[in-house]
């Protein structure tokens, strides 16, 4: 019945640019947010975009999660050329998805793709913070969605790596609120064929898209550090008028709430994704 | 706004006090001057249309949060026959700023769930002015599950902001209980029928609103956030929220371009802060057409049905 | 294939007694714990056993719960017959079970049976203090578990007053545990066929009673005041070695806490029984 | 106790340090001593039977207690090839008295769950001494489902003394959760084993002990509270705990006539502290035994089954 949308669609259609790569930092060196060291930006890349003095974990693109969890040309993209438009005509909007295109390479917020982790065939999706900081259009949620639904055709497990700023785009208004409908149901029909779902909430990781597939995991990892939440910490100091505890919001104070499973770190995050698909390979080839 | 009269009415109040004291003139003092009450009752009822049926989307959110506009208990109320309420999410705490249980209409059990704004500063203090906690949506999802086992139907009445940004609600998973909402109503095996009353805002609307049907009273507003939080993201002035209004797109009339809703509840000409009667009784009349609808499906068709309704959005437009 | 233990058991077989019936006291006056007014027994029974003057609720025996809630006549006891031992050996019990026996007429804590509430068929239940503090025991959780089978034979629904002081029966030990995964999974089972069950917490409502079948209900009422709790308060005192806050673990607690979905006062329960009761007696006969 | 050593084994402990005084005499003075060493080691053997095949049940209830007896995590370490640790209750705090996660058996995945005392004190303060909130038995409930989701079998490593009986404990629903955990646990489609490796205690146990099988080591105990608080609730007299061991019939002989647990696995002379690793390999060589036997059933078979068990609990003795 869904497979009726597949080909339904009014997207523009656009080719994508070259993956870009590297930490968001352009020069040749870039200064830690957190311990103010001047980091050689080509080390800091080698590094996993860690900073080896303080392991601060700076942003990653979509392209360089793929480039560090897959196994090396393993990845085929899905529904690139998805592209959206302005639907409510929200007064330059066009230009503002103009200039994330040429700055991330990305049609959209989100990447999709097949691919393979220390072996195991997988969907793997990330946003990308770069875009419009990463929020949850129609297009982001076609995509999530779409990645859902050929992970159930194929019978395959999915890991999500979310990084949404301010979790739903304001630009396309109720369209992006609905998002988090769609995926949310996306996510359950994919899980109610007994299939796995691990979701890697990376800086930041809020509002819409925490709110809806973010959470809905069978397993949550997150990076240290990385802010999770719903509402941004600005509108709740706002709303409560009074500071905020130190480390709100950060991952291990998901963690000491029970929203997370673990807190990894980079650079132990591909070898736990692959033990924890190992896992599910065998319950699955056994008993299923 | 002043008492509850808005800027933009002025002219329309002043006008029917105008022909309120002129009936009164012919009341009490005997001079007829019913030529000239005529005359300015065609003027006021051209003048009403004229402000009403033009209402900006501003104009609008600021109508759909009158303080006498009907809450949740008062619809509850009007429409149906019965309602014993139920309280807690027996986990933590009962939210006051949401309200649920089971309800009678025309006879017929239904289960009701809604956001609760207080009628005063005291209450809305007590109800956190309208504001729910996870504790309010879990509570909500409760309910709902138990409607399901009942084989009930489900209506929800939304007038929320937002769920509320506090630290504990952080601390209690505002964003995976709004998540875990959203994903099991999609799946529920009865009937449901969400009504944006007044405000829909945000996750804190869709936590509660994933539905069969979806009505939508006349100046109701729905979007992915409140104007001013809108205005406070992209622009970092909340006082651009008028501006955040038109460009969100939020009303009625929009979204049922977009399909996002299925019917506009009219309400009484100036809100329906003006008649409660009026506007509770147009919308029972709804609720029992579309339930009858819906009654009509099987369970599982409903469910598939929701399903490809949300699919769609965002596919083509 | 649960049918096959209907038939096979090893309990003595005894006849009940005649119902007693009346509050606690046994005098011609009785004190008000809560206002220590001085009030005519006889007065106090008519009243429901609650104090004129300030509203406390005294405990009810089992039997004078069937007065004040069934239909005149309409109670007919089941598996009144069943009494168990002392499988343990546990001194000093076989004493103690003659003694509850004697004074409260009833074989064990548990009174069951079919009966009618404002002319709703249903299988009523209640555990009565005065019998060994109304803990559960085997023939508790037997019995328990019998009326909710019962139910589910004939599809009724089921309302359980429920007042077990220590929870689980110290004497017969594992036994009594067991008790609690018994009676639960009879309440699942009765759920899982869509009828109701309605548990009315009264004072006190404790231990393996609280954390097993009344907690489980639909629709949970409870009496105002009553004590609702798992841990014991002084138990609670002794391990965190503070106060213990007022009110806790009343009902009013349990209410904000959001344990309980009302509460209500004795004299309205009657009425608010019979209009549950109506409200899923409409919506099963027009949906099922 | 003193240093870990309990009243009743110091003559034992006694003969063994002279034992081992004369096997170091013999190999560093050169002097034989083989013969005595062969009687000692005669009586020691005797002795050591006759202490340990006579404990009563408070001696048996101090051994379960052992400072250095085997915790859920030593298990976990000690019987799969690899575990990933799983947190929260996904509403309001990872309870760290409740581990649990997934691991591999003999490279098959089951998920493990357990209550977790703490290795000293500074450990114990932060595990608050192995007493889990709702919370943590909250956690223990998702991963169960979890496991039912991914057909994994779960194994239940009991070593509580019971719920904490704490107010914010209370506040949040001890009772309701651990009746929740009951009811679920009943029903889930997967083989469950249940341990009593140390302690089992009142609802606390039984929240995470509704299993197809229920195994229990030699020196633990299992009852419905502990015995203070038994002596406490029926004589007002947590000193008379001994005597309330005796009444409850703890021990696993016992539990195995009552058909309560099916197997006791036994543990090495002195109790499971002793030898960690003899334990945990006995101790796995019965997990894989009755997982054998449970996976050969249906899914409905198991729960069937699995309910008739509990059914039966004192109807016939
Ligand atoms: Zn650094
Ligand atoms: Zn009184």
């Amino acid at each position: 019945m869904l497979s009726v949308f597949w080909g339904k669609q009014k997207y523009v259609t656009i080719k994508p640019r070259e993956p870009s790569s590297g930490p968001v930092a352009d020069g040749l060196w870039t200064r830690c947010p957190s311990c103010s060291s001047l980091l050689y930006t080509k080390e800091l890349t080698k590094n996993l975009s860690v900073c080896d003095r303080c392991s601060h974990h700076f942003r990653m693109s979509a392209w360089d999660r793929v480039l560090h969890l897959l196994d090396a040309d393993s990845f085929q993209e899905i529904d690139q050329d998805l592209e959206g438009g302005n639907p409510l005509g929200f007064s330059g909007y066009e230009q503002k998805l103009a200039k994330s295109r040429e700055k991330t390479g990305l049609t959209e917020a989100c990447l999709t793709g097949e691919g393979r982790l220390s072996g195991h065939q997988l969907v793997f999706g990330a946003i990308d913070f770069g875009f419009i900081g990463g929020t949850m259009g129609t297009v982001v949620g076609e995509k999530v969605c779409r990645a859902f639904e050929y992970a159930l055709t194929k019978r395959l497990p999915v890991v999500m790596v979310s990084a949404g700023g301010g979790g739903a785009r304001m630009h396309e208004g109720i369209l992006s609120l609905m998002q988090m409908a769609k995926t949310s149901q996306a996510v359950e029909r994919h899980s109610q064929a007994g299939l796995l779902y691990i979701c890697v909430l990376t800086d930041p990781t809020m509002g819409g898209i925490y709110a809806s597939f973010a959470s809905l995991a069978d397993i949550i990892l997150a990076e240290p550090q990385a802010l999770i939440g719903f509402a941004g910490p600005r509108v709740v100091e706002e709303t409560i008028r009074q500071k905020l505890p130190s480390g709100f919001q950060r991952a291990e104070f998901a963690l000491n709430n029970g929203m997370v499973d673990a807190i990894i770190e980079r650079k132990e995050l591909r070898k736990v994704l692959a033990r924890l698909l190992l896992y599910h390979d065998r319950g699955g080839r056994q008993l299923c | 706004m002043l008492n509850g009269v808005f800027e933009w009415e002025k002219p329309l109040i002043e006008l029917e006090k105008k022909i309120e004291e002129l009936r009164r003139f012919t009341k009490e003092e005997g001079i007829d001057f019913s030529a000239e009450i005529a005359t300015l009752e065609s003027r006021a009822e051209n003048l009403r249309h004229d402000i009403y049926s033009r209402l900006t989307p501003w104009q609008k959110v600021m109508i759909a949060r009158h303080p006498r506009r009907p809450t949740c208990l008062d619809y509850i109320e009007l429409i149906f026959d019965d309602f014993f309420e139920l309280h807690g999410d027996r986990t933590i705490r009962d939210d006051p700023a949401m309200v649920g249980g089971i309800a009678l209409l025309e006879g017929r059990p239904v289960t009701v769930i809604g956001p609760q704004k207080g009628k005063d500063t005291k209450d809305n203090i007590a109800r956190n002015f309208g504001l729910p906690h996870p504790e309010g949506y879990r509570k909500a999802l409760r309910l709902m599950r138990q409607a399901e086992k009942f084989r009930r139907p489900i209506i929800s009445l939304i007038d929320v902001v937002g769920a509320y940004p506090g630290i504990e609600a952080e601390q209690r998973g505002q964003g995976v209980v709004i998540a875990e909402n959203i994903r099991q109503m999609s799946f529920l095996k009865v009937p449901i029928i969400c009504v944006v009353t007044g405000e829909g805002g945000s996750g804190g609307a869709l936590a509660i609103g994933v539905g069969d049907r979806i009505l939508m009273l006349e100046n109701a507003w729905y979007s992915v956030c409140s104007p001013e939080m809108c205005a406070q993201i992209l622009w970092k002035d909340t006082k651009k929220a008028e501006e955040a209004a038109e460009s969100l797109c939020l009303t009625a009339q929009d979204l049922l371009a977009w399909k996002v809703i299925d019917e506009i509840i009219p309400e009484p000409p100036g809100g329906a802060h003006r008649n409660h009667e009026t506007v509770a009784m147009t919308l029972k009349e709804a609720l029992l057409r579309h339930l009858q609808e819906l009654e009509a499906q099987g369970a599982d068709e409903l469910v598939a049905k929701r399903i490809d309704r949300y699919r769609q959005i965002g596919v083509v437009w």
